[in-house]
């Protein structure tokens, strides 16, 4: 699938809570045929404080109506200025990009485990994972209530669990503490979010002989494999997030 | 039509837009972008002898109008160079130029004698300025002793057109091209990056995991600029100009500077065609103003009215 | 309350945000924004013994985050300084420091005892590094054996603190803050302006009157945090660092490397208030991360953890 | 009258022709007494090729409702951004700037010729002269029938003497060839325009003795007198444009 750089229409900026916001943007060629895991190099027009592009997950699509979604958190100065998108503004993306999630075979037992702004290319993964006929569950972890977002979305896919730092919904801790896990059966475990959760999933996984990928990510500034600045160091050397990855099954990490 | 051809000694370029050394992979990562045959020229990622795994990450911080890199050379070697990449690139209709790098002197000239024997790499861009290695690299390109030893013995081991890239860190930059050119460099490309340096201030701790970095992008301009007006205004052979170019305006402050030519780096990261769009408007800025070849506007602003 | 005050020798600042020479008049252009007495110091315009008329215009040219300037030193001299300015300037409550300018050593010398005879007057910073003059300036800041002359002699005529002040249009920075130490300099400041340049397209001419000019401005931000950083770990004295400051994370990560205090230049031309603002952030700074005196964090990256 | 720093909010964005807008503004606190002349230094944020403030001319002002009002040629990068400029977004100002127009002595027959984006200062000029008990005329110049703006304010002050380059309206030619200037028994002149525009009715007052002053538009840093950059070489040397200009009277300067 051959990547472009081509100046995409918005269609909707909706607000989510403080930090997240989603934006749907359709462009006037047909969109590509994303898979799930891949990402966009987003450019920030009109901040003087963002020379690089940013790097954004695919987070929904919609080929019928010619649209997709991205799901962001206000990190800095980039992502704030993207907040601010109006629709009928355009937005230039460099994109499709990376590589994606594999499948898992046929009644493999599927758990997607995603915390904070990772659940941004799962929603994508799942709603893929369903409609190729599986039935992933779902293990979520916000910080506190206010913060969960895309519940309801999850629910259509699978069974969902979920844990809060505070314990203010689903169980008290880190996903990793959740009691779903203590007595898995699963095969295979999806991962995005906070560089210190996947971690911990992978370890988990590896402990119980789980397959396990997780989608990077790293700093970025070309997106295509031309600066080698997005590098992760793996049993081959190393390896650039932006096309080797951003998805790694973690028996290629050195973690 | 416009002539947009220059030409270093016998060797002929269709246009003056290169790529940059390090910011275009081999060319191949931007296929998809751009018919790479329509550049001036390509020059390749920087190349050593043996394979190299650069530095640690993080490598790369974003600073106002540039960016901080701090890669250290990594490349899979000649070797692999030779057997995958070559193979596959020497196709291109474009002159494809290999960015060589060493710690010691040596290494440079085995490399040279290496792709020497290639046949469609139509010339090599001496690098002594890569800030972000610990052995060589700027070393050499900061010391006029050491820059014209290694260029004496690159130019006795190869037969290609000698492109030497000089680095910014130095007083006085006009010293280094004299030696590059005594020495009987064919060309010389400057800027690489400038040494700069980035710290988290939340996290209380450098940016790059190597603390300092090479510095790209628009910020650096008005420094290239200079240095490239300077060079070119101290020697004979052509001077290809680099260093902050995102746009064809850019681009031609260096060809009115002195530049015969320019090399497109940090821009193909945020626009992968940026070095094509840039081609096309010097063509348009020639055509507007009535010039009919580029070389009409080449150091215009250094001619007596 | 947080301490936030440094000291030169047995000179004492308030705080550790001083405005840099040449961004901030004599500070009294800026009276409406601020209370310059809130201010750590003041460094004045670059003084010279005679009256200047500096360069021709155009001596100015936006770049990226960044501007070039080319004034050229242009001031009314040390007498009208003594007799019109110091008069008015020397209520304010904080340390009023004058940059000092000269083509030959006998210039730097007679004007350094001049400004010795200024009671209020605690500190000079003397200026190599000016790159908008024909003679002096920069030629004494980028040659190792002319700096150490010049700072001798300097340093002989003044019994006030003595600050020197270096230019980054060199190869190894840290040759010159050795010798700035050796010879008796209370402290160093960096960097000064970048030798840069700006061609206008359209019009097909150099920017600047003087074709070239001191780049200054954000975009030199990670070389002035990379030579600060160098310099800081190579003397003991106190190094004030500048260059590119814009707000207080700017100037803490020059802190954080290294500064014991910062200068704020360019800034103060996009907001008036600018130093007063940073002064502000780096208080709250170090409130948020619980240090109760800034020199917890002075090189805080170079500790050993 | 002293300087400010302070946020301003848009409540008008009046685009004239492809080249000229016109923004109002007003602000919070009481705006300051503004004398013709004067200007303020514009931030011109979300842009990332403009690193300095721009200056432009206090146009028109009604201290009665607390406004005023910015009349701006696109000539580049930032002021294409502020053309861009919404009700309720917030302008950064530093301002009132520089000094002003000096007032003419009782029944002194007054000239006010203006060119282009010279006009700006005019129509404040104009408005407070007229205030003031003078009756000035006006001579304005444009390239042609459709660059005309503000004519009808003019109207308003004065009689109003036309040229356009190409004679689409008014006479034919540059301002000095308008055959009011023939027999003319003006006094005092008041003029702001391109450089050449300027010098010419320089030239042409000091052929017959004529008090003029001329608004510069020297590039500007700092705009309070701090960088030294907005020089004009004087008979007094060099001025600063910001602080001793941007109005100067014709026999001070070198023209
Ligand atoms: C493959 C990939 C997919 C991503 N998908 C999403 C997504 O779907 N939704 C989402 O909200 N975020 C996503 N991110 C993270 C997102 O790119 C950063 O949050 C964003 O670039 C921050 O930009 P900023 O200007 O707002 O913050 P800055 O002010 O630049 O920095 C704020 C923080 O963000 C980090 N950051 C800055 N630039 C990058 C970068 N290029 N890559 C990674 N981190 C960076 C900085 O280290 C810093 O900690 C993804 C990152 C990668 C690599
Ligand atoms: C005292 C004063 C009052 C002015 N009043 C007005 C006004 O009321 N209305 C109006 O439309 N314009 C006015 N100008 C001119 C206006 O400041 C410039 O047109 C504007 O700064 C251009 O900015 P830009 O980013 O759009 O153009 P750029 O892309 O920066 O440059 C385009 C052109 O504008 C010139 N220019 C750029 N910056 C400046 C600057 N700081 N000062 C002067 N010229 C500059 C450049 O030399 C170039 O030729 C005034 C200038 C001065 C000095
Ligand atoms: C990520 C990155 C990697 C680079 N690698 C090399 C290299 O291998 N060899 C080299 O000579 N220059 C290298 N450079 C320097 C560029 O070729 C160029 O000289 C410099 O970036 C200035 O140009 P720019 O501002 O247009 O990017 C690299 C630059 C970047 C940003
Ligand atoms: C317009 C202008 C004038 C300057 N004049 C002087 C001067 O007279 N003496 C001096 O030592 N430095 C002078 N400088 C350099 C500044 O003091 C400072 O070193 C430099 O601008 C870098 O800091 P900044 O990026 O914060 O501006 C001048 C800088 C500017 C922009
Ligand atoms: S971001 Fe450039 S190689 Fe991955
Ligand atoms: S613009 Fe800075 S002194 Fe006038």
């Amino acid at each position: 699938m051959s990547k472009r750089i081509e100046d995409l229409k918005v269609i909707g900026n909706k607000r989510l809570n403080d930090d997240f916001f989603i934006i749907e943007l359709t462009g006037e060629q047909k969109l590509p045929d994303f898979k799930p895991g891949q990402f966009a190099q987003v450019r920030v027009d009109g901040s003087p404080d963002t020379f690089l592009r940013r790097p954004i997950s695919i987070h929904e699509v919609d080929l019928g109506r010619n649209t997709f979604k991205l799901l962001i958190q206000i990190a800095g100065k980039g992502t704030e200025t993207l907040s601010g998108l109006k629709n009928g503004d355009m937005l230039n993306l460099v994109y499709p990009l990376g590589n994606s999630f594999s499948l898992p075979a046929e009644n493999e037992k599927v758990l997607i485990v995603g915390g904070g702004c990772g659940v941004a290319p799962l929603l994508f993964l799942g709603k893929y994972l369903k409609s190729n006929g599986h039935t992933p569950d779902i293990l979520l972890g916000f910080r506190n209530m206010e913060r969960i977002i895309e519940y309801e979305q999850y629910l259509k896919i699978g069974k969902v669990f979920l844990t809060t730092e505070d314990g203010s919904m689903g169980e008290k801790g880190y996903v990793t503490d959740h009691s779903v896990l203590t007595n898995s059966t699963y095969e295979r475990v999806y991962c995005c979010g906070p560089d210190s959760m996947m971690r911990a999933v992978a370890v988990w996984c590896k402990k119980n002989n789980i397959n396990c990928e997780v989608s990077l990510e790293n700093l970025m500034a070309c997106g295509i494999g031309a600066c080698l600045c997005c590098i992760v160091d793996t049993v081959k050397g190393n390896l650039c997030t932006c096309i080797d990855g951003p998805v790694f099954n973690t028996t290629e990490l050195k973690w | 039509m416009v002539n947009l051809g220059f030409s270093i000694g016998d060797l002929q370029f269709k246009n003056p837009v290169l790529t940059a050394s390090g910011t275009f992979g081999y060319g191949q990562e931007f296929d998809d972008f751009l018919d790479v045959s329509r550049l001036g020229g390509i020059v390749v990622k920087g190349t050593t002898l043996e394979p190299r795994e650069g530095n640690l990450y993080p490598r790369m911080a974003e600073t106002p109008s540039g960016m901080l890199n701090a890669v250290g050379l990594q490349n899979k070697g000649v070797d692999y160079f030779e057997n995958s990449i070559y193979t596959r690139i020497k196709s291109y209709n474009t002159n494809i130029i290999v960015n060589i790098n060493g710690s010691y002197i040596d290494d440079y000239v085995n490399l040279a004698s290496r792709i020497n024997k290639l046949d469609k790499i139509p010339a090599i861009e001496l690098n002594i300025s890569c800030p972000n290695v610990k052995k060589g690299g700027m070393a050499f390109g900061t010391n006029p002793r050491s820059a014209r030893e290694v260029i004496k013995a690159v130019r006795a081991a190869s037969t290609k057109k000698l492109i030497v890239k000089l680095s910014p860190n130095v007083t006085n930059i006009v010293d280094f091209a004299r030696i590059a050119e005594e020495e009987g460099a064919d060309s010389i490309s400057l800027i690489n990056t400038l040494l700069g340096m980035s710290v988290n201030v939340q996290k209380m701790k450098p940016a790059l995991s190597t603390i300092t970095g090479g510095l790209s992008g628009p910020a650096i301009k008005p420094i290239a600029l200079r240095m490239v007006w300077q060079v070119a205004n101290a020697v004979k052979i052509p001077v290809i100009g680099m260093g902050g170019i995102m746009t064809a305006s850019d681009a031609l402050e260096f060809i009115l500077a002195g530049a015969s030519a320019v090399q497109i780096g940090t821009a193909s990261f945020i626009d992968p065609q940026a070095s094509i769009k840039i081609l096309e408007g010097i063509e348009k800025f020639l055509n507007q103003k009535g010039f009919s070849d580029i070389r009409e506007i080449v150091g215009f602003i250094n001619h007596k009215s």
